[in-house]
């Protein structure tokens, strides 16, 4: 019995993350036009956009090659598979020892590699400036991600995403300057892995200022939807995990029943509004940057990180 | 002593000085050549007797013992393969006019002459009478030297014949000094100038008086070892002489000169009050080291380079000698042997190269290992063995210092790896130079002889590997004997 | 010995330390030669007197070799070299003759001083008769190397081999004692030859840098 | 007959190889014979090896009648030297696989055949040696081979310079572990392994062993700022060649440093173990971006082996840290790191070199700015490259991230230690490997992106066929490697924790028991990974997503030009080039950390010439160190030079004036 309702909930949030993630952007997409007097599209156009696409046939590019037609698949995979194994509303999921928290971390590393290669498959101009300078911000904001995860990791005993989130929920974390800074660090992380404002611009089609948009560019129909998607995945997931270790409240244990779990997705759900709210605000709020500022910006979370790491030793020595 | 070895030593000495004579009366040189080969071969023979036979007891004049055994046989072993060398390298010298007949008949006279000083040198219980022998050898290495009579080849045997009469009269005067530090302990006379004798009643004599001696003696005999600053007549003797004067030069005068500094460093350490004479070996053995790596680095003589390479290994030598003890004096034998050796095949080699490219410049010596394969891999191993890399023998000698150096006095050490590190520089730039890249000039195939290069090569590759257990003891013993 | 006999001696090793510095002294040609023939003369009797002395006959051998052979064959021989090669003016120096007077002073201070101290246990008929060839030897080496001239280095060189006759002369009862000095004959003969045939080399230092390119192939 | 034995006799065998090729020149088949049994007797190692780790045959010495007289020459197998067997075994014999069908390549074959099957045997005697005289003795052969391999193409120049630069480096090292061994061993000179672990020594000494090992082994496997001639060595052998030294020899560089520093030195204090860990933490960074920089296909994966060999001695130098404060699980755990990680790099970097020589095979270029569109002319060779840029990027579920994993959870020990420096450091080190990583991953997609995908750059490119068959065999075995040892991870840290138990007397806890292929170092709540799981999930969701979308949505495909924002080109130059993707990071590390510096020559308006943009990159090493040294020896050397062409008087001058001080010395010190 507990095994089955195990594996049903872990089924569950698999389903759970992938079907919210492009409501999520619809959500973001909705506020920034409301924030700008706009009237915006419904909340579920992501998922016509990404139903349309699939539909679609897809234009190739003469010399693209076998690689070009597998990444996407493979990038969704990568970026489903690491969604599913943060919690979202419950922690100790059947298979949350799969995978710790470098591990996910790896795994969007994985997706972003195969990505940048699809990007300069075509051999065109526009995909080699994509993925170099993915791949420039990615080595800048990967080392942050990492010390982040140290700071946690040292402050929880583990790696390993549930420990975390139960720890975090535990009175003795206590408030702590690591834990501010490593949000923060987070936080900017998050932007940049998501090519949000102010590292880049998910809207725009401005050739020389693009980033992720550029590496994908030669994708069409269902191709471009696995990559909208795991797009949309990889902005959820980002968020879940902030959700998870720094507001870990309202997260079903488990051994709670259905009724935790079913608590657990509502006060979930509302984090992601929450998040996408502010995503928005922050969003309509600030501009974009050049690129080469982007790793002074990068570099301040990696500052931030290891700052965080390291006085957290202090902090212990003391 | 009975039987048919009843004057081995007076073998070794003799053959040489009568097949002189002979050569000196001889026309032809195939002839002469093959003599030649044949007195050597005989004496290496009596020699390697030695070996077998209980040794006789030393006499007034001539002595066997634990030491110098050692040098008798690598010298006439070296004179031998040396000869047979010779005898395929100087034909060429005749048909490209390098030489006369009537100078090849004296060269061989000469050589033989040479090898006589050098025996009785190594042989003789009598520090006047060893004097008299090396005065002798050099005089003939000087008219050897002198040979090609072109103006470089008169003003190298020159250099070679002012700085070693000086270096001589310094260690006459040195011996003198010795028999007069004995004279009061052994009495007037012969008795006191008997190695055995003075061996031992060293303990009795002048300590001071001594010292003062071993000042001499250093600097005289160390003139003709080659170390610096008294080097300077080697390099060009080396560079101009014929090939296998070179060879012999680098493979044994030095080490009969040595064999000297040796004995009289014995002397020294038998008595209580003398100098302990190590510093001072290890310094001029350091200075000489680190000198003559750096000179490698600026050769455009091929002969030149390689004659720098034996002030740097006589260097090493007495720096071991100099630091003492069982390992140090045991690797400084080895790499005694292991230089004579391993310096002889590359001169042998280098004569081929130098006869098939018609020069010594470095520059003109390009792709050996294309052009001729057989001779460029035989020059790499020799000079890849004198630069101290396994398997060959100098590097279990270079082991052994280097290793119970660093643990006696690390700052020696240091000094010695970095002349060590100079030197393999150097010679690894040249190395690449000649085997590697494209050929350039002459590239006619050498019809000379590779047998006594592949013979040293492969002992040296031997030893590096094994050392026989029998060779083993016998240094031991001398190592033992040198405290 | 008895006290004249030690004090002859002495008179003869003083006498031809005494020579050695004329030798140093000189400026001409001729004169050096005249001087090195006395400088032999004068050892070929100290080294009678040893002989009479030690009652050791095959000394008189020596010192015969040094009165006839350096005392007059070489420096007729080297008389005639220097006519040929047209050298008869005046020695060149490589400093001052004062300095060089001044240095010989220091070297001859130098081995008495050190001789003095280090033969202790010696006779002091050794010890005198040692300091005085030491210094002897030691102006013969400092006259080769401030000397330009072949031909002069040539007479120190032998001055400087006299120094070693007269010591091994004095250390009594040294066999080999003729055995050296022929032996030594011998080289001073080749040197003297040599000089004598290889006219290019007037000078030891004919080796000058202008003249290296020509035959040295050895500069970078 | 024992192990070691056998062993010792395949080396001889090896060793005989060479002169056998030698004496069959004329044979048409000895290159084919030459490399078929070099892999059969590698593949003998690597059984040996195995059964080894897995306690066969472990413990049996034998001295032979070689050597140093007085001690023979004494080898020994165990658990560790067994593991290093395996990696030896396993990567010389693929890579003499693949040599059977590249070494048809070769202009001189036996420039290579001669050397080749004894540079295989030295290694492996050094890895059995059991006295420090026959380890320095292989040491110096396997260099020397090495470096009569990487001057095959002797022709060239350049290659001359590598090779005299390698070997000059090489004398460095060696000369360094002879002090090391000259300490080791004590003035009575007692050389045999036994005989050094039993003598006891001040913590100063092993302090200094420890620098002299670094400088020595360093040297050889890589390790900054004595890295320098690897990037020029490796990449001017031929490729096989390329691939055993970057794969196989700086392992055995490692091996060394391990035996001499973990197990023959014993317990370091504390205070040593920083040193190492930030020189490693600083090659990798060093080294990786180098490799982004450079635009040579061999040089760029020489420069990522400087970055790995950095991240092993990280691990190695936690391992220490670990181990001085009596932690041996932790120190178990860095340790099965580092071990992890030769094996893995072993893997990749030997089938990245194979895929870079096949690659030189089909085109004759090294230069990527003239490379590309590989993907479409070689299919198979692309498809496995792209396995091994995954695996040493780092990236789940293959090997390398297994290895790189461990390390960051051994990083994590790091709240344990006590002292506060340490405590400090481990984390920033641990950032410095997680740039390097990341940095990693940025290098790799730019060499097999502008390299292998796009459109070709050349001719040469656009004529390049597949290689043949034993290569691609070669590089597919390892290929798998990389896979299976990034799916079953705790296999590989099972099969290597006897080597960890016997030189910590530690080990991880047997990873054989979690269910699923799982791997936890610790314990479960701690940290745990499933290169099994992740991988299943990833091929099921991809292979689902793509049989739901096609099933349901569309499956039509029609091909087109380019879109490319409208404006494509036909000239495949229009491409990023190397030079551009690295434009990006170049800006913002390179130009402070290696001056990198570039200039663009910018034509006026309406003027048609090209504009130019030319890139500096300087390995700081050389302008630092190496530079200067060589100019004060050339300038030392032509001062000396003067004494060369003096006259014979101021000989006898110098001959003079030495007697004349001596005397007085004399004078004074009576």
């Amino acid at each position: 019995m507990g095994v089955i309702l195990a594996f049903v909930v872990q089924g569950a949030q698999m389903l759970l993350v992938v079907a919210l993630a492009p409501l999520l952007v619809g959500v973001v997409r909705k506020m920034k036009s409301r924030l700008t007097r706009r009237q915006g599209a419904p909340l579920i156009q992501p998922y016509r956009d990404i139903l349309r696409l699939m539909r679609k046939e897809v234009v190739l590019a003469e010399n693209a090659s076998w690689l070009f037609r597998v990444v996407p698949y493979m990038v969704f995979a990568a970026t489903w598979v690491a969604a599913a194994l943060v919690p979202t509303f419950a922690t100790g999921l059947q298979f949350s020892w799969t995978a710790d928290l470098i591990a996910i971390v790896a795994l969007l590393g994985s997706a972003r590699f195969f990505l940048a290669l699809a990007g300069m498959d075509v051999g065109t101009s526009f995909g080699g400036i994509g993925s170099s300078r993915e791949m420039m911000i990615a080595s800048m904001a990967e080392p942050a991600m990492m010390l982040t995860v140290f700071t946690l990791a040292l402050i929880a005993g583990s790696t390993q995403l549930s420990t975390v989130a139960e720890y975090m929920t535990s009175p003795e974390v206590g408030l702590r300057v690591s834990l501010g800074m490593a949000l923060v660090a987070l936080v900017i992380v998050a932007l940049a892995e998501n090519a949000r404002i102010p590292v880049d611009n998910p809207a725009t089609h401005l050739e020389l200022t693009m980033v992720h948009e550029a590496m994908v560019l030669e994708y069409s129909g269902r191709h471009l939807a696995m990559i909208e998607l795991a797009a949309a995945l990889k902005l959820l997931l980002y968020i879940s995990l902030i959700g998870c270790v720094f507001f870990p409240w309202g997260i079903a244990g488990s051994d709670d029943g259905v009724a935790g779990y079913a608590l657990g997705v509502l006060v979930y759900l509302g984090k992601l509004v929450v998040a996408g709210v502010m995503l928005a605000l922050f969003e309509t709020f600030i501009a974009k940057m050049r690129v080469f500022r982007v790793p002074d910006f990068v570099g301040v979370a990696l500052m931030l990180a290891l700052l965080g790491t390291l006085l957290l030793f202090v902090s212990r020595s003391l | 002593m009975s039987g048919p070895f009843a004057y081995q030593v007076e073998f070794i000495v003799g053959v040489p000085i009568l097949a002189a004579a002979l050569l000196a009366v001889l026309p032809g040189y195939l002839l002469s050549a093959r003599l030649n080969i044949l007195a050597s071969l005989l004496t290496l023979l009596a020699a390697l007797t030695l070996l077998v036979t209980d040794r006789p007891p030393p006499g007034a004049y001539l002595l066997v013992d634990e030491l110098n055994i050692v040098f008798i046989v690598l010298n006439t072993f070296v004179g031998f393969t040396a000869a047979t060398f010779s005898a395929s390298y100087i034909g060429h010298e005749l048909e490209t006019g390098r030489l006369t007949p009537t100078y090849l008949r004296f060269y061989h006279a000469m050589y033989q002459m040479m090898m006589f000083g050098m025996n009785l040198a190594l042989l003789s219980n009598n520090i006047g009478l060893m004097w008299v022998a090396v005065e002798l050898a050099t005089l003939s290495t000087v008219l050897m030297v002198g040979i090609y009579r072109t103006h470089e080849a008169l003003e190298a045997a020159w250099k070679y014949f002012i700085l070693g009469s000086v270096g001589i009269a310094l260690a006459l005067f040195g011996t003198i000094l010795v028999y007069l530090a004995a004279q009061p302990v052994l009495g007037e006379g012969q008795v006191a100038m008997i190695w055995t004798e003075l061996l031992g009643a060293a303990a009795r004599f002048d300590a001071s008086l001594l010292n003062l001696a071993f000042i001499f003696l250093l600097l005289g005999y160390g003139t003709k070892v080659g170390l610096a600053p008294l080097h300077a007549w080697l390099p060009d003797a080396h560079a101009e002489g014929p090939t296998p004067i070179s060879a012999v030069l680098s493979g044994l005068l030095l080490n009969v000169a040595l064999y000297a500094v040796l004995r009289f460093k014995m002397l020294m350490s038998a008595n209580p009050g003398a100098l302990d004479p190590g510093p001072l070996m290890i310094v001029m053995g350091l200075v000489s080291l680190i000198f003559a790596a750096l000179m490698l680095y600026r050769r455009r003589d091929i002969k030149r380079l390689f004659a720098y390479s034996s002030i740097e290994h006589m260097g090493i030598i007495v720096f071991a000698f100099g630091m003492g003890g069982p390992l140090a004096n045991f690797a400084g034998l080895l790499h005694m042997v292991m230089h004579s050796l391993t310096k002889s095949a590359i001169f042998f080699s280098v004569g081929h190269i130098a006869q098939i490219k018609g020069t010594q410049a470095i520059t003109e010596i390009r792709g050996l290992t294309k052009s001729h394969p057989v001779l460029g891999w035989g020059l790499a191993a020799g000079v890849l063995a004198i630069a101290g890399m396994p398997p060959f023998g100098v590097f279990m000698s270079e082991f052994l210092v280097v290793t119970s150096t660093f643990s006696r006095a690390p700052a020696l050490a240091l000094l010695l790896v970095l002349g060590l590190l100079l030197a393999f520089g150097a010679l690894l730039l040249r190395l690449t130079g000649f085997i590697f890249g494209e050929p350039t000039g002459p590239l006619k195939p050498s019809q000379a002889s590779f047998v006594p290069l592949f013979a040293h090569i492969g002992l040296v590759l031997l030893a590096g590997i094994y050392l026989p257990g029998p060779m083993v003891a016998w240094f031991q013993a001398v190592a033992q004997l040198l405290g | 010995m008895d006290r004249i006999a030690f004090d002859i001696a002495h008179l003869l090793a003083g006498g031809l330390l005494l020579v050695s510095f004329m030798m140093i002294y000189q400026d001409r040609m001729f004169a050096l030669l005249h001087v090195f023939a006395f400088h032999a003369v004068v050892l070929s009797l100290s080294v009678a007197w040893q002989a009479y002395n030690q009652g050791a006959p095959h000394l008189y051998v020596t010192a015969a070799i040094a009165l006839v052979f350096k005392g007059i064959v070489i420096p007729i021989a080297l008389r005639r070299i220097v006519l040929r090669l047209g050298i008869h003016r005046e020695v060149e120096t490589v400093v001052g003759i004062g300095v060089t007077m001044l240095a010989g002073i220091g070297l001859s201070a130098l081995s008495i001083v050190l001789m003095l101290r280090v033969t202790g246990m010696a006779e002091a008929f050794t010890r005198e008769d040692l300091a005085f060839s030491l210094s002897v030897v030691l102006l013969g080496l400092l006259m080769m190397v401030t000397r330009r001239n072949a031909v002069s280095q040539v007479v120190g060189f032998m001055s400087l081999e006299n120094g070693l006759i007269l010591a091994a002369a004095g250390a009594r009862g040294m066999p080999l004692v003729v055995e050296i000095s022929v032996a030594f004959s011998v080289l001073i003969a080749f040197i003297v030859i040599g000089v004598f045939l290889f006219r290019i080399r007037e000078r030891f230092d004919s080796v000058d840098i202008s003249a290296l390119d020509e035959f040295r192939g050895d500069q970078t | 007959m024992s192990a070691t034995d056998l062993s010792l006799l395949i080396f001889a065998a090896l060793l005989a190889l060479g002169p056998v090729a030698i004496a069959a020149q004329r044979w048409a088949h000895v290159s084919t014979f030459v490399y078929g049994a070099a892999s059969g007797l590698c593949g003998l190692l690597a059984l040996i090896g195995l059964a080894g780790l897995a306690g066969h045959g472990i413990g049996a010495g034998r001295v032979l009648p070689l050597g140093l007289p007085w001690i023979g020459a004494q080898f020994h197998l165990d658990a560790l030297a067994a593991f290093f067997l395996v990696i030896l075994g396993v990567g010389g014999g693929i890579s003499s696989l693949y040599a059977i069908g590249y070494g048809r390549h070769e202009p001189a074959p036996m420039r290579v055949l001669a050397f080749y099957p004894a540079f295989l045997g030295a290694m492996g005697l050094v890895l059995l040696a059991a006295d420090a005289f026959s380890f320095l003795l292989s040491w110096e052969v396997m260099s020397l081979m090495s470096w009569a391999l990487v001057l095959t193409h002797h022709q060239e120049a350049d290659t001359r310079r590598a090779a005299y630069v390698y070997l000059v480096m090489a004398g460095f090292g060696t000369f360094a572990l002879l002090l090391a061994f000259g300490v080791l061993a004590g003035p009575e000179g007692g050389y045999g392994f036994d005989a050094i672990r039993a003598a006891t020594r001040s913590p100063q000494a092993a302090a200094v062993v420890l620098g002299l090992m670094l400088i020595g082994a360093g040297s050889k496997a890589g390790l900054a700022p004595l890295h320098v001639w690897l990037p020029l060595a490796h990449p001017a052998a031929p490729s096989h060649v390329s691939a055993l030294m970057s794969g196989v020899m700086t392992k055995v560089a490692l091996y060394g440093f391990i035996r001499v520093v973990f197990d023959l030195l014993g317990p370091l204090a504390w205070w040593a173990s920083p040193a190492v860990i930030v020189l490693g933490a600083l090659t990798a960074v060093m080294g990786i971006l180098l490799a982004i920089m450079e635009r040579d296909l061999k040089r760029a994966l020489a420069y990522s082996t400087i970055e790995n060999i950095g991240v092993i001695f990280a691990a190695l130098g936690l391992a220490m840290a670990f181990r001085a404060n009596g932690m041996t699980a932790a120190a178990a755990l860095a340790f099965t790191a580092a071990l992890f990680h030769i094996f893995n790099h072993m893997a990749f970097k030997s089938l990245l070199f194979m895929g870079a020589g096949a690659v030189l095979a089909a085109t004759g270029l090294r230069d990527l700015d003239r490379l590309g569109g590989l993907v479409h002319r070689m299919p198979v060779t692309s498809f496995l490259v792209l396995v091994g840029a995954l695996a040493i990027s780092a990236l789940p579920p293959l090997n390398g991230f297994a290895s790189e994993w461990l390390l960051f959870q051994a990083v994590l020990m790091s709240p344990a230690i006590p002292e506060v420096g340490l405590q400090l450091m481990i984390p920033a080190a641990g950032g410095l490997l997680a740039l390097a990583a990341a940095l990693a991953a940025a290098a790799f997609v730019r060499i097999y992106g502008i390299g292998f995908l796009g459109r070709p750059r050349s001719d040469a490119a656009q004529k390049a066929v597949e290689v043949d068959r034993m290569s691609l065999l070669a590089m597919g075995v390892l290929a798998a490697l990389c896979v299976l040892a990034g799916i079953f991870p705790g296999v590989v840290i099972d099969a290597i924790s006897p080597v960890v138990d016997a030189v910590l007397a530690g080990r991880l806890p047997k990873q054989a028991d979690a269910d699923w292929f799982t791997i936890v170092p610790i314990a479960e709540a701690r940290s745990s990974y499933s290169g099994f799981l992740v991988m299943a999930f990833i091929a099921i969701s991809a292979s689902g997503a793509a049989w739901a979308v096609h099933r349901f949505a569309s499956r039509e495909l029609r091909r087109a030009p380019a879109w490319d924002c409208g404006f494509p080109d036909a000239d495949p130059n229009t491409q990023y080039s190397a030079s551009g993707f690295a434009q990006p990071l170049r800006r913002v590390l390179g130009s402070n950390l290696l001056a990198a510096r570039e200039t663009v020559v910018m034509p006026p308006p309406g003027d048609h010439a090209p504009a130019i943009l030319t890139v500096h990159v300087a390995d700081p090493a050389w302008a630092s160190i190496y530079a200067p040294l060589t100019k004060a020896v050339v300038s030392l050397a032509t001062v000396m030079n003067r004494l060369q062409f003096l006259t014979i008087r101021r000989y006898l001058s110098m001959v003079f004036l030495l007697l004349i001080v001596l005397l007085l010395g004399l004078m004074l010190w009576v």
